[in-house]
């Protein structure tokens, strides 16, 4: 690694790679159009508030199945399909509510698939866990932990042969990186020059497990290596930092030079799924984390650097709010699917 | 069943107390898998075990399937005896080489010098909710490889004894558990007890037709079959708890009796574990006796859809088998 | 088949045509697997593909089968038309999660949004002296998947056929190869043909009995039929080509007529196809008809053995099913 | 890495390890009792005759199946295989003739099973590609590329619970390492500090891939940083070099300290298997290796050394051809194995 490739405000960085700086996000804030930061502030929201919409149906009986929830982890997701065109695409994980938001859902039909409804994503067959959004290029999810990498490797690779100018986001767990999948995927995404960039929301737990526990490394950007990709490690609770980062890995991949591996350091508030009684983990551990809410950061920042005003920030805040409310409203109310003719959906004309 | 046993536990303490009593008598055992410790497994199962045995027998892993798979062949051929949970039977999917190629098939290409005496749990079936990732029953992968042995309890009693027996077999075994039958309670002694493999039980007595099953769908036979009597249709249902060794012997002698079968399976009907009954049935003397077609109820031939209705739909349920029992009855030859 | 083509070609070559056939005619379709470049594969069906198409359609990987399946669903998904090729049929247990949990059920569970047009070639059987983990016949397993098509034709001009119908499906399609036909020849037209799923061929008619059958096993019974012919005994020969969709119209016709039916396969009888199909038989019409039982004939439950005389006698030889259908033909009710 | 723990010698190292010093070989040749080095000769000398003595058969028309002769590869499982104790144990792959010799099979039961006989160490149910000799310490070797690893973590983990002494080196080839098993195994031993040397035979090529082409890494022993596992790459030709590193290797394995990746960089001669054309190399590449000899060079170095003369050396040399030819003739007239009960073989009592 060459000096010039070290950059500020990574965490852990392998493999050569000139990487232009990152500014203080103090900074930056000011170099992005207000729309663009009201936007960012705006999915953040939605996600924070869908998630705890859900918590609440759940708890009101309303929702048959299990959930994960990101709660804590929003910027993520916000700040890295911020950076990519509409037309580019992204596939995620079990916990990719906020994917699926900030790559431009319909909130009402994204509520209806939650709710298991005929009008939602899926027609109600695939649930939380797997709503995609195929239109706005969102290929969803997979319920199998690191099962969705090997594809994403393929969706690169139809992009790649097609000559296409789009690229491809790919998020996955800590927990996923130890299987398999996420090798043998990433090695061949290397070997090709794919045009992905593979970012791992880590949350510090897959299930109950530290992820300490589960491999011998303190950041999963160092598993890059042994793929000569390159590979760094963020905050990924500051989300212009990982806007400015990841902007740069697609930059790399939309020129043909390959993926990258972001590794976006965060944290769940709340349990696994809904079964989850929190005994591997300390209160007061989750207690910092929630301390530093990666929503409550970004609203901070945007008053102090004076990018905003506090009534703007609070009117996006419970715009989010009512979209939310109005779309469980509108969703509980949808239609439930009927079970006649299955057998024919299950194979393509 | 001892007569004097009165203790009532869950299919899941049943689990749980047979690993608990094997590993208290035989150090060789172990349980490896993920979020067995503090967390107790994903439905609970291993619950307290991690503070009575320690973290080296109740073996947290990475998410890895077939690492943990490996390590399980791996351990067993050195002679000890790993229990493995994969946490949902779906992500078998993700150990196939392990347990077909390596686990299943070891002791006989290397001409007998080694065996693989370990257990595969995984709990199975559709109706929580999961989908079509999350809901699978697959059976007949296991059925269909030879070197694997195959047992699915229908309830608590047969959960103890069956997992007894496998822990102590000297082959891999697949111990399919089903997820609704989790907190279904019987009366389970406390003493160790192992079923032998191979027998099935007639759980209920008729005259008019056999119903084949195991797992879940025993429970639903159970219930369609009192209704059907209060229409006066005897069904006689035969839980087969082992799948591989099948008692072949019982089936015959019961569809002989009765000269009609019906096939109650949760997994999707086309390739499923009924196929294999029909053709044993088909192929034996009770062929001779059938007054009608063998008849199969299974799971439809989708995945498991998300939604309630469509869930409950894809699958048998009580008013299905009752139905699919009443119409068999009354067909002729 | 048309009457005035007389070119024969081998069932390789057959299958090698149809690849780049449709490789000249659609930009889409792309062959993605290992060794399969200047190597031709490690049967050498793509011989000479890198030459024409280049690396990128002609796609090596590195040896990372569940890497290949994923990257052929993720192509798939964006409207790609990936022939992906397992090297042995056996190594799809490294990749059952993409193909089972993924191509298989991410139509269904999208409700509709995509579909999975990808075909996953497998050459499979036993017969080169392998041993147990290179000569599987797993079938079974993708027949029991909803969401999959599976195919496996008995000779080039079938394989030609159903391996263009297989790429230009919208659907996962399983085409099994079995590499003791690759050598073997048939009159195969040139000019590009599509044989459609679910029909199957009498390639032989009868009246005494039925055999069913596909894959190697096919020319294996004709040959059988053919003895016996000589000894009187008409066995009418059933080529099922497609095991999903299945032709279901034809068996039930063919053993209504006949009587009696024999199943022949090469993977182990127990819990394979076969039961399957005993199953599609004895809930059917044909039922009625019957005046023996239904009689299979499969490999033997065990690995397939290294030593040629076991890994012989280990899967049905002509001989073997020659005996079987003599005695069913004796066989009265 | 600190500087301390730099190996002279090593071509790509990982890992934070004080390696001790390893000596030239024209040195340490000379500190090993000439038994240890005779021995070594030996089982070269028998691997390299028996591979032929395969070949030769196979020419005959005497064996049914495929067979992958690890020709010019000899040194990596003689070498480390002498710095085990006989207690020890093995698992390797397909092309592991060298390491069932090395680790002290019968030649004659050997040939057997090659052969598909009867008094074949599998009773010729396995062949050339499923050898084990239990008895020996010699787990076998699966069909399955990459598939023997997961095991081999699961061997260590029983000698691990068992608070055995034991260790087990696991050896696989350089494709073998793209595959989803390799990670999760090696992540897994490196978590629980297994006893186990994990060692790579590169042999440049996977069936016709280059390995270059297969991975974005010029070394294997790079991938280690993955799992926070010391890793090493060294001569593999050189077969005390091996000795030395494979020995501080198991070193730390029997001392709790885990598991250490160790590459061993050679070549082989032959085709991957009988049905190679070699189309995917040149001539030249072959025969540039082909005078890197393990074998030659091992025996140039005893004569230079003056440890041994040349007719000590050529003694050991016709002594295991001899032993070749004389268990190729035993084992031609071993009985078959008949195919009666073998459904009774399948299960264990
Ligand atoms: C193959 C597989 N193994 C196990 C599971 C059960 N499971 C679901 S999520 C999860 C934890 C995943 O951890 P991580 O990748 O860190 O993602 P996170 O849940 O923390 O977002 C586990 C073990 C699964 N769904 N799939
Ligand atoms: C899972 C699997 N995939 C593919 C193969 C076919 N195959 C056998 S050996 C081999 C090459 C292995 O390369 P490497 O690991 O470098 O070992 P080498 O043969 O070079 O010793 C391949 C592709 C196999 N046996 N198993
Ligand atoms: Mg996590
Ligand atoms: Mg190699």
């Amino acid at each position: 690694m060459t000096d010039s490739s070290v950059l500020v405000g990574a965490l852990n960085q392998v493999g050569e790679v000139d990487w232009n700086p990152i500014l203080d996000s103090s900074v930056f804030v000011k170099q992005l159009p207000v729309e663009k930061l009201a936007w960012m502030l705006e999915k953040m929201c939605l996600t924070r508030y869908f998630e705890e919409k859900a918590e609440e149906l759940y708890t009101r009986g309303l929702v048959h199945g299990t959930m994960h929830l990101s709660i804590g982890m929003e910027a993520s997701p916000v700040g890295s399909i911020a950076a990519l065109e509409p037309e580019d695409f992204i596939i995620h994980h079990h916990r990719g509510h906020g994917h699926t938001i900030a790559k431009g859902a319909n909130i009402v039909t994204m509520m209806g698939e939650f709710l298991g409804k005929e009008p939602g994503y899926c027609r109600g067959r695939g649930g939380s866990m797997h709503i995609a959004d195929v239109s706005d290029g969102n290929m969803g999810a997979t319920g199998i932990v690191g099962g969705g990498i090997p594809i994403a490797t393929g969706i690169g690779l139809a992009l790649q042969m097609r000559k296409s100018p789009q690229i491809l986001l790919s998020y996955f767990g800590d927990g996923s990186t130890n299987e398999g999948a996420f090798h043998e995927a990433l090695n061949m995404a290397s070997v090709w020059d794919l045009p992905i960039v593979f970012i791992c929301d880590n949350n510090k737990y897959g299930m109950s497990m530290d992820f300490r526990h589960s491999m011998n490394v303190e950041y999963i950007s160092t598993r890059a290596a042994s793929y000569g990709m390159p590979g760094i490690s963020i905050d990924g609770n500051d989300v212009l930092t990982v806007y400015q980062v990841v902007s740069q890995a697609i930059g790399r991949a939309r020129s043909g030079k390959g993926p990258t591996l972001v590794e976006n350091v965060s944290y769940r508030w709340r349990g696994h799924s809904k079964s989850d009684r929190n005994l591997y983990r300390t209160q007061d551990e989750i207690e910092d984390w929630m301390n530093r809410c990666p929503i409550k950061r970004f609203k901070q920042l945007l008053l102090t650097s004076q990018v905003m005003r506090e009534d703007e920030i609070e009117a996006i805040d419970r715009a989010a709010k009512q979209t939310i409310d109005d779309a469980a409203e509108a969703a509980i109310l949808m239609p439930e699917p009927t079970p006649e003719n299955m057998e024919d959906e299950v194979y393509a004309p | 069943m001892s007569e004097n046993t009165k203790r009532e536990i869950t299919y899941l303490e049943a689990v749980r107390e047979a690993m608990v009593q094997e590993m208290r008598r035989n150090p060789e055992v172990f349980l490896i898998g993920e979020d067995i410790g503090v967390y107790g497994g994903a439905f609970g199962v291993s619950k307290g075990m991690l503070e009575e045995f320690g973290p080296e027998r109740v073996r947290e892993t990475p998410i890895s399937e077939e690492g943990i798979a490996g390590a399980a062949v791996g351990a067993a051929l050195m002679g000890m005896r790993p229990i493995m949970e994969i946490m949902f039977m779906d992500f078998a999917t993700l150990a196939m080489d392990q347990l077909v190629n390596q686990a299943a098939k070891m002791r006989f290409m290397l001409g007998g010098a080694v065996s693989v005496p370990m257990v595969c749990r995984a709990p199975a079936g559709s109706g929580t909710g999961a989908a079509a990732q999350h809901s699978q029953c697959l059976e007949a992968w296991f059925v269909h490889t030879p070197g694997i042995k195959v047992v699915s309890p229908s309830n608590a009693y047969d959960a103890k004894g069956l997992l007894i027996s496998s822990i102590r077999d000297n082959n891999p075994v697949f111990f399919i558990e089903h997820k609704l039958l989790y907190r279904t309670k019987a009366s389970v002694p406390e003493e160790v007890y192992a079923i032998p493999f191979g027998k099935a039980k007639v759980v209920r007595e008729g005259s008019d037709l056999t119903l084949l099953s195991y797992s879940i769908m025993v429970p639903r036979a159970l219930e369609a079959a009192a209704k059907l009597a209060e229409e006066g249709i005897q069904v006689e249902v035969v839980d087969l708890c082992s799948l591989k060794p099948l008692d072949t012997e019982t089936i015959v002698q019961s569809v002989s009796k009765t000269g009609r079968v019906l096939i109650v399976h949760e997994a999707p009907v086309t390739g499923g574990f009924g196929g294999e009954l029909a053709a044993v049935i088909a192929e034996s003397e009770a062929f001779d006796y059938l007054d009608a077609p063998i008849r199969r109820l299974a799971g439809r031939n989708i995945p498991i859809p998300y939604n309630r209705t469509l869930e409950r739909a894809s699958v048998p349920q009580v008013e299905d088998i009752e139905k699919a029992a009443r119409a068999l009855a009354r067909e002729g030859r």
